[in-house]
């Protein structure tokens, strides 16, 4: 019976968290009253009752094999209290009841190759996608995307001297599974699918593939005498919405898919209210393993950010402040025709005033 | 309904009965000045004007009885020209007949709106002889209204006005007549000659106002400064607005005077939090500290300051299409397609007619009937727009670049070469560079 | 030949007004330095050559008889120095040399019943339209209703207590010849136009008319053996865009045509950038000749905003700083579904922030 | 081209032949961790997997090669589940035969990402028995996923990760797994439980994650503050964040200890110039003047000044709806439609339970085929969904009340008198009316 009928599952939904927390966290649920940092990379909450509790914030590939895990696992049994959280973005976080523990933890974590940092000021760990590693249809591969940039983001990470957090997303493709990001490292299709004529018939539901294009640039028809679809090349906007449902239409390529960079996008509703990012540059090289030219833009961004942003300015509000015109000016990166918004609403994100920087 | 009662007393004590005005009558109560009071007055003068008058009151009574308007349009021009006068026939010329045809000659006035007291009683008179006695200083987009004449006396008018040294402003799809701010002639804030910009920008296109053949109506409006009292960026179509791209001039002493008198929290909640940009600082010495890259001559501190902040020296215009009000897809202003053009030389004047040229040039080629300019820059997308007319994509055109990834970029790096080239090119010649 | 040949126009276009100005004006055009207000209605302008000139402003019904306008010349010649010039708003401006004329000249304006004020933070004259006097397609009198309204508002024109200017616009159909204002008064129409089906064919152009609808709710229909138009009534936005190329659309009627109020409108570019106004009340009666249910909305808000705003702030902006709910608790009026935007883009205009009022 | 060489050095010596994966090996170099060494290690480690992760780096290498994926989807369930496994066949199976299946199992983790080490290390220990041994902590939605197993030990995984007291997440046309941030656990900022929200909703609707059947994904998330630490408005169709409606609670001592550490004009610049709403003032004697009813709760000068201030008393939460990303119309956010809602007392997340309902329910009913909750609402109005959920409009909803004129107001007193009576209601119980 056993082979032939499964088990039935037990829908248990959303685990319980409580019996996994740190117990200065159970006790003092709900009850917080201040927090500060220390040092970079960790954390330190005060609570009503005044007990103290001390986080040490550490990176991770996020894709782990379970060597690494276990090795965090005997770390937080050696050197921490037994307890770990991850993050919004994949770090892992060390609760302890005692500043002393603090400085041998982050020893060892920096010993083991678990960069220490993330906290308040800092470049966070970018938010991580799939890619080629495991999606069916990535124009690029994110964790190499996450880890070169990382590599090179290193030193901000582990420091906290940027005006206010850096958040970084990385999706790799137009669908855009990461989300906004202070920076956003996205692929960025330059060219209309290419129809496989022959298997759209077979695995395509056509009506369905129509209906998804946005501009409706797909229409059915007959091509060799097969049903198959069209596209109109004109009105295309080359976001590969088709592709998914319908792999014949095949939008990759070393023609097509480019890496653009996207800045401003914030969450948060501190100060000014949430923001999308917004494109700074297109069409750079999708350039396996290291991407370097988009290294090079990243790096231009961040670094002109660190070096004009006032405290607590977050990307897309220093820029405002500054002005567009100068951040093209610091970062020397070039505006064009394709930085002017096109789609619906377009008129929204022109400058209907008179306000201008110079 | 308005029943008639008494004499007109006009002058030559012509005998046609007054109408009752119990409705209108009550807008004379008080104490604004009434418009019927001066309609009665003129219905109780010179029956030259008297008749047709009391018969305009005796309508407008209906229409406030009924709470409906009664006048249809028709054709009425003057010779040489396809519009500018607005015609007004009765709908209820039987009970009215008087009134029957009230139309309207729209006339240029003196670009700023200055007038001698001579001027006026010129004009006073001209109308009396060949209209209503009633006048309008002035309409929505700049003219002066002399408001109701018969399709006869309409060319009378306009020869006597004309003779004046007036000529007749835009009506239908056609260039409208402009207005410019008081700027130069009394604001310390102007930042160019706007009556140059003005006379000359509309003077050099007289035609398209005369002979009305665009696919719509075109607007020019020109503001000495962003404060922009002619409301040029929602009523225009091509607005001119002034603005400058050094420092600001700040008179430290006449900051800290300022301080003195109205207290530091002041200051700070009223000038410095205040600044849109946060390009300002009150230091601890009272003085005060300008981010100049970061201020976006928005005026504020200056309107507060006049005696310690004005515009700097390296003055000019900015230049935004498109504006215009609610028909078809709902309001719009302009968008700002020229940031930065210099407006001193004769060659900055050129350049400017060149400009105003092209763009009433390409609005008259792409633009559908009926459709206004903001409208065909919606329909066909701004960066098609500055294509069409050769402008050079800036930053200072957004509000931010795109948000959305759906457009193609496959020639991204050929666009990004002309921005380098120009940059190139700037770097060589303009003050930006020079900083 | 008179007769039979009409005398050919000189067309001079924008006349010169340098002959017209007043001699320290021309004098120093384009040079002067600051400026002040020394009491409501006066402006102390100084020049860099040191010249000084007083401007009183006065307000005018705008639509003047020629006995109006030829008292304020006399005005101008006894009491001034010939010169004056009329404002973007209607306002005419009397400029004099010298200090001493400026009581002399308040006195003779305000005997003669034209009221001094209208300058800096005072309620300005409403920018005027047409209505009944003269425009072919008009719901209600422009004249009447801003007769009406700057009665009531008298006290706010000639003294300057309000937190920063107010700009009132007035329109007397949807086209909205009237512009954006702090406040404005604008006819909206409340019903779909009634067809007189047998005056279409006749004078309507149909292609036209369907085309100018902004919703596409017309379609040409044979009604009665004729053809005409119908309006599909489920989308009509009761706009009134058909009735000018139309007329037998007629879209004015008691019925139909109401009041209604908008706020926050805003020209200048002065720290927050230029913006439209938004509804605050529809569908307020079209009670003429004197509409006391508009002019007591106008108040409330009006008042509301002179006790309640800072310095400087303008109407929107001070709406900004207070929140919507408190705009609405303040004026006493409803906030309904309405006051929603449907238009499209409309998503622009919702809030996508948890930035909330309470 | 991949060429092989050198065995796989598994456990168990097995002798197959690693893939040559130079391009991966440049992912090596570098401070930051590194996946393909994490990879690598899984590759040389146990033969129960290591056969599998070979292949898989081959297929990878092969991609940085040809920079195109080579994974296609498929159908993969667990018995009595629709969805939760992300099924994946190689295209290049023939090539890398070990890893032509490569599934994943997203699980939902315990709310809020709380583990013990002993938790971590018995999950490791299932997918070395059931899958490659790779595992992400965790997805963009929330998941903890496992990747990399057979569609053949897919059961058996799920099965002992059940039994662990862990169920499947969300995949495809469902609800989705979900996430809140730290909050109530370790932040002061935090307003309302999010363990106990997110737990309560999630498992009311677990038949919506398991058994797919709506329009398209749907996705809650949940923030303690608006400082939204899991960017639940840009990605959520339902974030819940925290808020308070009474006034912040303000310690001036420690206000003034920050203006001493920090200066008067840093905290001028940096705190009152950036509050968004001008409600903040310093007054001369360092201490904070906080004008709460223009305070937008943006949490700005909470984040500065942790110590000296905090959320009112008055909790509760926030409600947007309709986040999501690019595809089809655009990238949208949240849009806030309960302003406030008290989530306290266990009628309160009864209430907050019955809400979400409707609002699955009326996306379930009225969205389109692949149409998202913001795509639905944008397509027939905010207006249309409200009274859909019989949701009384409220001015916290809109940036600001509708600019435009198009739109047939006819029934405005009726929806006035709503307006009125809903007042009227609230004046005789709520906190709003008693201030
Ligand atoms: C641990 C974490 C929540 C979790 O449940 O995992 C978290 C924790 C805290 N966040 Fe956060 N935030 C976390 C992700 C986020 C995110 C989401 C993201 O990164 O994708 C955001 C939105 C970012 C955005 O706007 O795009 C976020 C926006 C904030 C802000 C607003 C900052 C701003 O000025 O815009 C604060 C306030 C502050 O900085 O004091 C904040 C403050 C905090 C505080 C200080 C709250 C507290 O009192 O304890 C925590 C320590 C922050 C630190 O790193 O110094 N947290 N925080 C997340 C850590 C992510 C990481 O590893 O880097
Ligand atoms: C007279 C005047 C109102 C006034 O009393 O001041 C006026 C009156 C009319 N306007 Fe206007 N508009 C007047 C300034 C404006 C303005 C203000 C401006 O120019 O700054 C606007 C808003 C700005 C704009 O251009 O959009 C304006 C936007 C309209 C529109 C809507 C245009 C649009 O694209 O949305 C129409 C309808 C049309 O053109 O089809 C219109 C149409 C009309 C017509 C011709 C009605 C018609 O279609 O038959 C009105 C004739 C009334 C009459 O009997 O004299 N009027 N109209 C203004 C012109 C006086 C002058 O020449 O100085
Ligand atoms: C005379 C006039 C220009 C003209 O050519 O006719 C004018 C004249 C001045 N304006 Fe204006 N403005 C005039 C219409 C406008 C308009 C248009 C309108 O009213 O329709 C605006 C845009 C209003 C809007 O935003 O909707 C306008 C927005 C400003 C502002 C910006 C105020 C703000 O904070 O938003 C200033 C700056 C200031 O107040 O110091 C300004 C400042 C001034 C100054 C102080 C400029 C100067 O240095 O001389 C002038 C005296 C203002 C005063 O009344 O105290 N003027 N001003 C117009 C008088 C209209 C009237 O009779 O009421
Ligand atoms: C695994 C994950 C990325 C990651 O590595 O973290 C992911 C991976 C995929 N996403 Fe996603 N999305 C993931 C979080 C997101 C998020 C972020 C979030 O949930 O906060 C978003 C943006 C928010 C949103 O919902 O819009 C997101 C927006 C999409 C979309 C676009 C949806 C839209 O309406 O715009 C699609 C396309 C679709 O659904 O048709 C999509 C589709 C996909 C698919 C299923 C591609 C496909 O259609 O075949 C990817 C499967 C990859 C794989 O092989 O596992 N994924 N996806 C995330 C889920 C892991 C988890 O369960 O925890
Ligand atoms: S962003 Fe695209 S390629 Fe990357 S995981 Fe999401 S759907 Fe797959
Ligand atoms: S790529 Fe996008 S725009 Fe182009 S055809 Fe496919 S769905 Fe349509
Ligand atoms: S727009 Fe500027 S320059 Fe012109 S009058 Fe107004 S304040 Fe002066
Ligand atoms: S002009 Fe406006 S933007 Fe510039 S500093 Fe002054 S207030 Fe700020
Ligand atoms: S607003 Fe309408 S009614 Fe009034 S003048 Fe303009 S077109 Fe005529
Ligand atoms: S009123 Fe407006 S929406 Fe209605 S039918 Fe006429 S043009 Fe169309
Ligand atoms: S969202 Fe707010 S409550 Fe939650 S962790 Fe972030 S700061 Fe704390
Ligand atoms: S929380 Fe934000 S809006 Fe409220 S007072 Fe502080 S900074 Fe201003």
């Amino acid at each position: 019976m056993a082979e032939t009928q499964p088990r039935t599952p037990d829908e248990s939904g959303v685990p319980d968290p409580f019996p996994f927390m740190h117990p200065l966290l159970k006790k003092n649920y709900g009850n917080w009253d201040w927090h500060d940092r220390p040092r970079p990379g960790v954390l330190h909450h005060v609570a009503k009752t005044g007990d103290e509790v001390w986080t040490v914030r550490a990176g991770t590939q996020r894709q782990m094999d379970v060597f690494t895990i276990r090795k965090l696992c005997d770390i937080a049994d050696q050197f921490a209290e037994g307890h770990v959280r991850f993050t919004t973005r994949s770090n892992i976080e060390f609760m302890v009841s005692s500043f002393d523990k603090v400085q041998p933890l982050i020893d060892k974590l920096t010993a083991e190759g678990f960069p220490v940092g993330g906290t308040g000021n800092s470049v966070s760990m970018i938010s991580h996608t799939q890619g080629w590693l495991h999606c069916d249809i990535p124009g690029t591969d994110a964790s190499g995307v996450v880890k070169s940039m990382m590599d090179m983001m290193y030193d901000e990470f582990v420091k906290e001297e940027m005006p206010n957090r850096v958040r970084i997303t990385t999706s790799c493709c137009q669908i855009n599974c990461g989300g906004q990001g202070d920076i956003a490292i996205n692929v960025q299709y330059t060219k209309p699918p290419k129809i496989n004529h022959d298997l759209v018939a077979n695995i395509c539901e056509r009506p369905a593939v129509v209906a998804r294009c946005p501009v409706a640039a797909i229409r059915p028809a007959m091509v060799n005498g097969k049903p198959s679809l069209e596209v109109d090349e004109k009105k295309c906007v080359c976001c590969g919405a088709c592709y998914p449902p319908c792999p014949p239409m095949q939008i990759n390529g070393e023609e097509s898919t480019k890496i653009a960079v996207w800045v401003g996008g914030k969450h948060s509703n501190a100060r000014s209210k949430p923001t999308f990012h917004k494109l700074v540059v297109a069409n750079l090289p999708n350039n396996a393993p290291r991407w370097p030219e988009v290294s090079e833009v990243v790096r231009k961004i961040l670094y002109a950010y660190k070096d004009n942003a006032k405290d607590w300015e977050r990307m897309g509000e220093w820029i405002d402040r500054i002005g567009w015109p100068r951040f093209f000016e610091l970062t020397g990166l070039p505006f064009t025709k394709h930085h002017i918004d096109t789609w619906t609403g377009a008129r929204h994100n022109m400058n209907m005033s008179t306000h201008v920087h110079f | 309904m308005s029943s008639d009662n008494g004499p007109v007393s006009g002058a030559a004590g012509s005998e046609k009965k007054i109408h009752d005005t119990p409705l209108l009558d009550q807008l004379e109560s008080g104490p604004w000045p009434s418009f019927i009071t001066g309609l009665k007055r003129l219905r109780d003068a010179d029956e030259r004007y008297s008749p047709m008058v009391n018969d305009l009151l005796g309508q407008l009574e209906h229409s406030y009885e009924n709470k409906l308007g009664y006048w249809k349009g028709g054709t009425v021009s003057v010779f040489g020209y396809g519009g500018g006068i607005i015609p007004r026939f009765s709908e209820v010329a039987k009970k009215f007949p008087e009134s029957k045809e009230f139309h309207t000659l729209r006339v240029i006035p003196p670009a700023g709106y200055h007038y001698t007291s001579d001027l006026l009683r010129q004009m006073c008179d001209i109308w009396e002889r060949n209209g209503s006695g009633l006048i309008a200083f002035h309409g929505q987009s700049g003219d002066i209204m002399f408001q109701g004449t018969s399709t006869e006396k309409t060319q009378d008018a306009f020869d006597e006005l004309n003779e004046l040294g007036f000529d007749l402003g835009g009506a239908g799809p056609a260039l409208r007549t402009s207005m410019n701010c008081v700027g130069h002639a009394r604001c310390e804030m102007s930042c160019y000659d706007e009556v140059r910009a003005h006379r000359e920008i509309l003077n050099e296109f007289l035609d398209e106002m005369h002979r009305p053949a665009l696919p719509y109506k075109f607007k020019f409006k020109f503001s000495g400064c962003p404060n922009d009292c002619v409301n040029a960026i929602h009523r225009a179509d091509f607005a001119v607005i002034g603005t400058w791209r050094d420092d600001m001039k700040v008179n430290q002493a006449e900051v800290k005077n300022y301080v003195e008198k109205l207290g530091r929290k002041y200051i700070i909640d009223h000038v410095i939090a205040m600044c849109p940009t946060r390009a300002l600082s009150l230091n601890d010495d009272d003085t005060l500290d300008v981010d100049n890259k970061s201020c976006v001559r928005c005026m504020h501190c200056l309107n507060v300051m006049t005696k310690a902040l004005s515009p700097g020296d390296d003055k000019g215009v900015s230049i935004l299409i498109g504006g215009k009000r609610a028909l078809k897809i709902g309001d719009l202003m302009g968008i700002n397609v020229v940031p930065f053009m210099k407006l001193e030389t004769e060659e900055d004047f050129e350049a400017l007619r060149e400009f105003a040229g092209n763009v009433i040039d390409f609005f008259a080629e792409n633009a559908l009937e009926h459709e206004r300019t903001g409208e065909m820059i919606d329909r066909i997308g701004l960066p098609a727009f500055l294509e069409g007319l050769g402008v050079e994509p800036d930053p200072n055109m957004v509000k931010h670049p795109r948000t959305s990834c759906f457009v193609r970029t496959d020639d991204f790096d050929d666009e990004a070469e002309k921005w380098y080239e120009r940059k190139g090119r700037e770097g060589g010649s303009s003050a930006e560079a020079a900083e």
